[in-house]
Order: C-alpha cells, then structure tokens, then sequence
C-alpha cells in the first residue's frame, strides 16, 4: 500500500510532458468510463424486468439532476477517452509522429472543448 | 533485422498475451470510436435521453430495423465490456503486486465482467420485459 | 545570483526516512546544477554525496530530479532553473544515500535483452560492409549512455519494477535494428513479455528526459511493431 | 573486516583499455574488473573525432605514413619501435571492433568512414588525409559500450564502485593483488591475483582548466610512486586546443578535420602564419601554443584569453550529421549554434602522455634499465609505451588504448598460464585502512576542495602549455605547502557507507602527488619539446635530452634516471607542419 501512495506521489509531482498528463487522464477517464458501463449494462438488464423497473431505474440514472451533472463528467471523459485512444493509435502504427506529440496532444485537447463545450450545454439544459 | 536460433536466458521472454491483448485494445478501440458515435448522436440527439422509455427500446428491437439494433447493441456490449475491463486489468496490474490481491482482484474483475455479459446479452436477446 | 538549493537528503546509517536540506548559493547564470552542488558539498556539508564524472553530458553519472524534472545536473543551468532549485534522487530506484540510488536493477534489465552484436559469419577480411542508410536506421539509439533518466521518468516504472523499461529497449533497439546483428527475433521474443514492451503507454516523459536527445518512444514504438510483424 | 578475493587477473579500471584488457585476458584466465564508477561511466566515452587507422578507405594511406606521423608528432620522443606496432596493428584492430559490433559511420559503398585529423598527413607530411575512422562525433562512446558489451557477453566479472586503493606486492617483488574499498558498504576488500593491469586513465584535475572528468585523479599512478616505482616522462601533458572557453569541455579536432578554422580577435585565420602546410590541422602542442601567443599578442577575443572556433561555413546539415554532439554541447553550455556563430576556445589540460612506464607488452618496468615488475601490467593513458613522447596525435589515443590493451591482457593471461599465485605479504590491507582512519579521525580545519582548488590554480599558472624554471619553482613551493596540509585534512562525513568525501580526499592526496613529479620533471628537463615548452630553454636539445626521463620517489626524495629513445627509421628532424 505505501507503494502504491509513493507511486501516485511520484505520478503527481512529476513535471513530465503533456504525454504526461494525457496518459493519466486517458486512464482515470477509462476506469471511470468502465464503471459507467457496468452500471449502464445492468440498467439494460432491466428491460427484462419490465416497463416499471427499467423507467424508474432509467429516471434515477440518466434524467434526475444529479445524474445529469455526473453526465456532464462522463461526456468529457469519453471524448477525452475517445480522442486521445486515437492520438495513441496513431502513433502506435507511425511512430515517426512521437517528434509531434506534445502539439497533437494541444490540438486533440482543443477538439475535445470545442466538442465538448456544446454537449455539456445541452446536456444541463433541463437542468439549469 | 536477422535470424538466429540462439536463446539467451533472462527472466524475460515469457509466453503470454500482451502483444494480443495491446493489438486487441487498439482495434476495438477503433471500432469503438465508431459505434459509440454512433450510440451517442442517436441516443442523445435523435431520440434524446428524457424520452428514452422501455417503450421505445421495445419498440426499436421489435421494429422493421431490429437485428440491426441488436447487432450493434451487442457489438457495444462485448467491445465496450472486453476492452473496459481489460483497461481495468492493466491497471490492476500495473498497481497491484502482490501475487494473492492480484490474483483476487482479477477473479473478481473476470467474475463481474461475466455476469455483466450474460445479463446484457440476456437483456438483448431474451426480449423486454420476459425475464419477470 | 543567489540561488537556494533545496535538496533530499537520506543517510542510511542516520536517518529513518528522507527530509530536505536547504542551501544558499552564489553561482553564475552560466553555472550548471552539478556546479551548484559541488559548492554545497565543498564548501559548505561535505556530507551531501551524489554521483558525477564527466560533467558535460556524456558520462551519465548524475542523472537525478531537478526541480520535479528528470535530467543530467551537468546539463541543466543554473539560469533556468529560477531562484529555488530543488533537488530530488531518481525515482523507482532503491535510495542508497542522498541523491545515489541503487543502479543495479537498471543494469539487470539492460543485460537481460542481449546488449551486444550477435554474428559469427567474420569476413576473411576488412570489415563488414553496411550501407550509410542502413547505419542510420540505429543512429538514434546507439546515443545512449544508460544514464536511466528515461526509466525513472516512466509512469509504468515507478507502477512496476519489473517493467524492463526505456533503455533496455533503447539497447535492444540498436541491435534489432542493426543489419549486421543476427539475434533481432531472440531479442523481440525476450522484450515480448508480460514486463517487456507493452508496459509503455507512450507517456513521452521518456523522451523529455532523455539528456541525449534519442525519440525514446519511436524506438519504443519500432520494437512494438516488430514484434508484431516476427513473432 | 576484510574479504579476500582470489582470481587469476584483475583489472583496475573499466575504460577502453582496461575492458579490452580484461576482455583477452578473460580468454586465458579468470578475470575481473574493478572501477569506481559503472563501466559505462568511464571517460574513453567521452572521446569524440575518431581513431586513428591507415585503412585508405577515402584516399590511399599507409601504417607507415602513420608512423612516421606519430613520431614526427610526438618530436621524435617516442619509441618507434612501439609506434611501429601500434601503427601497423592498427587497420586489424579497428576491423577487429567492426567485428564486435561498433557502429562506425559509413562511405557510400558501405566502407568504415574516415576523416582528416590533426598532424595526420600522407606522404611523410606533404598533405593531410583522412585516416581517423569514426562514429559521428561520439568514437568513444560507441568503442566503450562496444567493450562493454563484449566483457557482458564473455561473461568478465565486474566490481562496480570499488575504489582501488593499494596495489600489493609479493615479497619478492611480483604484484600479488590489490586492496579495494566498496564504495556503497564501505569495506576493504584484498584482490589476491597472479597478474595485475592498471588502466585508470589520466589525472587532468591537477589542473583548473580540464576536459577531464572529475574522476580523473590518477589513482594508479600515485599508487605506484607510493611503492617507489618509478613513472616516465611525467613533464609532458598535453593541452588540447579547443577546449571550451572557461568550462573546459572539449570541441574535438574533427570540427578542425572536418573544415573548421580558428580566428583571432581580427577574424584572421592566425594558423596559416604558424604552420603554413597544415594549418589548423597541425599538432595540438603547435596549435595551444599559437592560441597563447595570439592572446599574449592582444589578440584574444575582445582582449580576453581565448579565441575563435569558425565552423559556420560549414554549414547546418553537415555539423548535425557529422558534429551532433559538438553542436549539442554549444547550445547546451553556450547558448549559441555552431552554424551560425563561431564557439569561444582555449587550450585545456588534456591527456597525459607520462605515466606508469611499459613495454610494448604492457609489461610494467620497474627502472630504467627495464626490469619489469613480474605480473604488473598498466596499459591506456595511465601507460606510457611511449607512443605518444611528447605530444600525442589526435585519434591516437583510442588506438593505444585497443592495441595495447589487448597486448596487456594477452600476456596477462600468459602469465597467469605459466606462474601459480605469489605469496602475500604480511601488511596488505593494512596501510589502507590506516589512511582511511587517519582522514576520519583528523580534527583539522582544512578540506579537500580548498586544497584542490589551489593546487589547480598554481599548475595552471605556472606548470601549464608555457613553463619557466622560476614559475615551477614557485608551483612547487606551494604543492608542498599543500602536501604539507593535506596530511590533516577533514571530512566532516564520517560514515561507512558512499563516503565520497572521504574518497576525494584520497584522490586529492594523489592528485598532489602527480601534481609534484609533473612540476619536478617539468623543473629537470632544461628544453622545450612538444607539449613541454620551456620559455627559458626554447629549443629542442636533442644533444642531451633525447631521452625518457623516470622519476621515483624515495623516502619524500625526487630522483630521476633516464631511458634512451629507440629510434628505428627516422632520424629526429625539425618539426614544421
């Protein structure tokens, strides 16, 4: 356990690049993103347990206020989550790019905003 | 690059999964960019969240279009469910050494992660509403 | 200018954990971080110990955390490190005193991917020949002085030891890559392991502090794919 | 306390020479290698331009042209005999490391690529010629991984971080080991071995202004004057032209090979007045010594004690494929790129032609006469065969490091092969431990960086490129006053465990030492030749010292004997580049 406090310090404290950064967010977002998704999975299930239980279920996960702020998090993770996993795979097959990463990082984190910025209106429309 | 058939002996070098595990992630990452797009223009834009009832998912997988529907649901269900718990994997293996907690948290993972699979495809498959 | 030194400090036949030693120095703008050290040392606590020799770069001796930055203390100047230069030893490695850490779990790793030519086929005479195109294909990894910078900087490192990390596949990279070495698949099969290359998640903090310049990651990168295309 | 050791070979020091060393001699006998740093660490890493070696792969070349250049650059100082078959080995050996995997750059037609360097001619001096072969401007580094991987695959056994300390002889005067101190545990360790190589490099930092590594402080050598064995040629110590102007970080020659000028405050290109053949391209002691008279001239950079390297016209792509590193240091430390504006010099203390007296064997010599010390073996910088006599070639080094050290490990382990081990002595580890509680124990007020710092500053002044019978004097006063403070001097880190306080105060004790006979010697040998240049005695005098000079210590005595040159073909001539 203290090995594992250590390393978070060292993962924190560490003044690395932008790769940095975008590593630690692609993997808080993806394990966030997996917990989404379990949840998500068994909302569905319930669609086998008939109209009351999948409404109700659906209301409190997805329509109710709370939810749709924690949404607003989940957009910004999957667009972050999605963005960047393509950044990684490009790279992955052309490393030649790497030279460029710290400027591919800069523009997927403008797309990722811009795209962002809408959808998070939206979203909080109902509820603002 | 050249060839030989001489073996040096190191720790490293065991038969395992990774480069398919690593390939896997890639791929289905990218058919993932793809149906999640999808997923999500069509659920948030086109039929929005508020109006999403049971009604309307019954509606979808009975309808004129339904294995398509359920063709794509089913790819997001084993994509997203292989590549999300393999991420959670490498994150317990990257933190967790100690053999036992390692060994336990993976089981764990491989047990949810099965449970979560057979009751989606349960949910895809079996039909709204007649699993009461 | 006057600069303060803040330093980690740990002497294991004193001390039961690392607490921070803090120095005022008189150095040039011009100054490197191993020259701001040496007057902490020389002329103020003899005890401070860290490594050096060379001190301009190519030894890589005293690669250690400069202000929460991987890098050569021959390297840096002191005019762009500011008024507060904090000092830290490398990261992952077992701390033996100061700023000196343990460098033998490095070393383990770059012997374990065969760091040296295989090819019995000797001509009769004159070298072997190998066009400038093929030489340059391994240029960029046959820079590297093992200084472990790039290791210590990797997130999947400090996460797990085992991980054979940057430099051993920067090692392994200058023979696979090399058209006269005959043991490229052995080498591949080695760095293709649980701990071997898919550890990197391409965090470039490798390439940053590389003191050498080398594109850590591509080479990373190339292995990756070569493993993919042999094995 | 002690752990003893027992092996065949030891090697002392992990640089080219001593992994080459240790690498033959691991062919015939067990082996292993101790350093104080990581091998890789070592400063034949640090080499930059090439090594020297008549393969005419770009223009026809000859070992003999080789030779003769060698020679004529050493001013007829050298044994030819010696420089004869480290010429003529010359063109195998660099195959020889082709073979071990080196990475030299490459001709188009896929041949090992070769530079012009500096005093390297064709044709007895009429032209120069591209004879040092390369790895861009990192030779050193690749021929040091390159051994290093070799001695890996051989499976040599390493002691990393252990500090030589004392060298043992038998009673009957054979080496039988060494006495090492674990850097990281702080404990003695005997080496008991039938045969011993020295390769510890060098000991510039008896100077201020140094292209050498801090850890160059001469161990061996001092270890050797501490036993009454005698060091040859000790006055000769070359300073390198281009060094960078304050830090002292070596520009190397191949930006000279490669086309770069030096210019003087005027932008004139001052070499053409000084060696009208060879140019910028003459030997270093020349080119030092014209960088002195233009600055003494007040013709310096902006009146300061430095000049110009010119390598702007040579454009961008050519420095980043041929001088990546060069260009790296000046962006580095100076700020500036090479292609564009010139990089500020001065002459920097360099490589020691002296050292621990050998034949072509690497047989250790224990007089002048040429009794050897059965089993004892030195090769590298810490040698002197003598290739370089009184002024090295540039590329030559790595060379004699190779050829040399292969020569010594070979016959090492010959030795171990025919002798069993020596009989110890009854002190071995004793004297060590004694020196080191000494140090720990001392209450004085002085420490080891002070003393050094003022050892510097006077051998800079006064035992530098140009030296006078009064300045030495002076020099020498004051290294015995410092000898003198040294004996007290105090760490306040009293620990066991990387007490590398404690360790630069007994390299700082060798250092001195060195320091002492280099300023003797300097004092004795009443001529100027190659990089001793006596402003008081400013011709050669072959009448009287064509000859080697030993030095030895005795009871805190200075006494010297001499050697004569072996000359073979060519007869000492004036020297004009």
């Amino acid at each position: 356990m203290g090995a594992l406090v250590e390393t978070l310090r060292y993962v924190i404290s560490y003044r690395g690049t932008e790769g940095h950064w975008a590593w630690l967010l692609h993997r808080l977002s993806g394990l966030g993103i997996a917990l989404f998704l379990s949840m998500h999975i068994i909302s569905i299930f319930s669609v086998g347990l008939g109209p009351r239980v999948y409404n109700f279920l659906h209301e409190v996960l997805y329509v109710s206020a709370p939810a749709k702020v924690l949404e607003v998090f989940l957009i910004f993770g999957v667009l972050f989550h999605a963005a960047n996993g393509m950044r990684i795979i490009v790279i992955d097959f052309f490393p030649g790019l790497g030279k460029y990463q710290r400027t591919i990082v800069r523009i997927e984190l403008l797309v990722v905003i811009l795209v962002f910025i809408p959808a998070a209106i939206i979203t909080l429309q109902g509820v603002l | 690059m050249g060839i030989s058939t001489f073996r040096w002996k190191t720790k490293y070098g065991q038969p395992n999964w990774e480069r398919i595990s690593w390939l896997y992630m890639r791929l289905s990452g990218l058919v993932m960019f793809l149906i999640v797009t999808f997923h999500l223009l069509y659920m948030h834009m086109v039929v929005r969240v508020e109006n999403l009832t049971f009604q309307n998912i019954v509606d979808r997988w009975n309808g004129p279009y339904g294995l398509a529907w359920k063709t794509l649901d089913t790819a997001l269900l084993i994509f997203g469910l292989t590549h999300g718990y393999n991420g959670v994997r490498w994150s317990i293996d990257d933190y967790v050494h100690h053999r036992g907690w390692n060994l336990v948290l993976k089981m764990l993972l491989y047990i949810v992660g099965s449970i979560l699979m057979i009751a989606g495809a349960l949910a895809i498959f079996v039909g709204p509403g007649s699993l009461v | 200018m006057r600069v303060k030194m803040r330093i980690r400090r740990f002497n294991p036949e004193k001390d039961s954990k690392p607490w921070w030693g803090e120095y005022e120095v008189e150095v040039e703008p011009t100054d490197r971080v191993l020259d701001a050290l040496h007057q902490v040392k020389w002329y103020q606590d003899g005890t401070l110990t860290l490594r050096r020799s060379c001190a301009h770069g190519i030894c890589g001796s005293d690669a250690m955390v400069i202000n929460g930055r991987n890098a050569l203390a021959c390297k840096v100047l002191m005019r762009d490190v500011g008024k507060v230069c904090v000092v830290e030893p490398l990261r992952g490695l077992p701390l033996i005193k100061d700023l000196v850490v343990d460098m033998e779990p490095f070393f383990a790793k770059y012997r374990a991917v065969m760091p040296w030519l295989v090819n019995d086929e000797i001509p009769d005479h004159g070298e072997r020949l190998q066009s400038p195109e093929a030489r340059e294909r391994y240029d960029d990894t046959t820079k590297c002085i093992l200084c472990a910078a790039c290791t210590t900087s990797c997130p999947s490192f400090w996460a797990n030891e085992h991980y054979i990390g940057p430099a051993a596949i920067v090692q392994a990279h200058r023979f696979i890559f090399d058209d006269r070495d005959r043991a490229a698949v052995e080498r591949l099969r080695i760095l293709n392991d649980r701990d071997g290359v898919w550890r990197c998640r391409t965090v470039f903090n490798c390439v940053q502090a590389c003191p050498r310049e080398i594109d850590v990651t591509k080479a990373i990168g190339e292995v990756k794919l070569a493993i993919l295309e042999a094995l | 306390m002690v752990r003893t050791h027992r092996t065949e070979t030891v090697v002392v020091g992990a640089g080219g020479a001593g992994l080459m060393a240790a690498l033959y001699a691991s062919r015939g006998s067990q082996t292993v290698v101790l350093s104080k740093l990581y091998p890789t660490r070592s400063h034949t890493g640090t080499a930059q331009g090439g090594i020297g070696a008549a393969l005419g792969n770009i223009e026809e070349d000859h070992p003999e042209w080789h030779t003769f250049d060698t020679v004529k650059g050493s001013d007829y100082l050298a044994d030819q005999d010696a420089v004869e078959r480290m010429c003529y080995e010359a063109p195998e050996i660099v195959y020889e490391l082709e073979h071990m995997g080196l990475p030299f750059s490459r001709t188009p037609e896929g041949k090992i690529n070769q530079r012009p360097f500096g005093g390297h001619a064709a044709e007895f001096g009429k032209r120069p010629v591209p004879r040092a072969c390369f790895a861009a401007d990192r030779t050193g580094h690749m021929i040091l991984q390159t051994l290093y991987q070799q001695c890996l695959k051989h499976r040599v056994k390493f002691y990393d971080e252990f500090h030589v300390l004392d060298l043992v002889l038998s009673p009957d005067g054979r080496a039988a080991g060494v006495v090492a101190y674990d850097i990281d545990q702080g404990e003695l360790h005997l080496f008991h071995a039938k045969a011993v190589i020295f390769a510890t490099g060098g000991f510039g930092r008896i100077w201020q202004i140094t292209s050498n590594a801090h850890s160059l402080t001469g161990d061996g050598p001092a270890i050797l004057l501490q036993k009454g064995l005698p060091l040859e040629d000790m006055e000769f110590f070359q300073f390198h032209p281009t060094g960078i102007y304050k830090m002292g970080i070596l520009i190397t020659e191949a930006v000279r090979g490669e086309g770069g000028v030096l210019r003087n405050d005027q932008g004139e290109r001052f070499m053409e007045r000084y060696a009208p053949t060879m140019k910028d391209l003459a030997s270093r002691d020349v080119v030092s010594r014209a960088i002195y008279l233009e600055v003494k001239a007040g013709r310096g950079i902006g009146g300061k004690n430095y000049v110009h390297l010119d390598a702007t016209h040579l454009g961008r792509e050519k420095i980043e494929e041929r001088l990546p590193d060069i260009a790296d240091f000046c962006r580095t430390y100076l700020g500036i790129d090479p292609a564009e504006q010139p990089i500020p010099v001065q002459p920097t203390a360099h490589y020691a032609m002296g050292g621990i007296p050998t034949d072509v064997e690497g047989r250790v010599r224990r007089n002048a006469a040429g009794d050897l010390v059965p089993g004892l073996y030195a090769a590298g910088e810490v040698a002197c065969v003598s290739v370089h006599g009184a002024n090295r070639l540039g590329t030559n080094s790595l060379l004699d490091i190779v050829v040399f050290g292969k020569h010594a490990g070979q016959d090492a382990a010959r030795f171990c092969q025919q002798n069993d081990w020596p009989e110890l002595p009854e002190e071995t580890w004793q004297p060590s431990q004694a020196t080191i509680e000494r140090i720990l124990n001392n209450t004085g007020e002085d420490n080891a960086a002070r003393i050094r710092d003022e050892m510097q500053a006077v051998m800079m002044d006064h035992v530098g490129v140009f030296r006078t019978a009064e300045g030495i004097q002076k020099a020498l006063e004051k290294i015995h006053e410092l000898q003198e403070r040294v004996r007290h001097v105090t760490v306040s880190d009293k620990g066991k465990r990387f007490n590398t306080e404690l360790l630069e105060a007994i390299e700082l004790r060798n250092l001195l030492e060195l320091a002492e006979v280099t300023a003797q010697s300097a004092l004795n040998r009443t001529e100027s030749r190659g990089a001793h240049y006596r402003e008081d005695f400013q011709q050669r005098d072959d009448e009287h010292w064509l000859k080697h000079t030993f030095v030895r210590k005795e009871d805190g005595q200075i006494r010297f004997e001499y050697r004569p040159v072996v000359i073979t073909k060519y007869q000492p001539q004036e020297r004009k580049y």
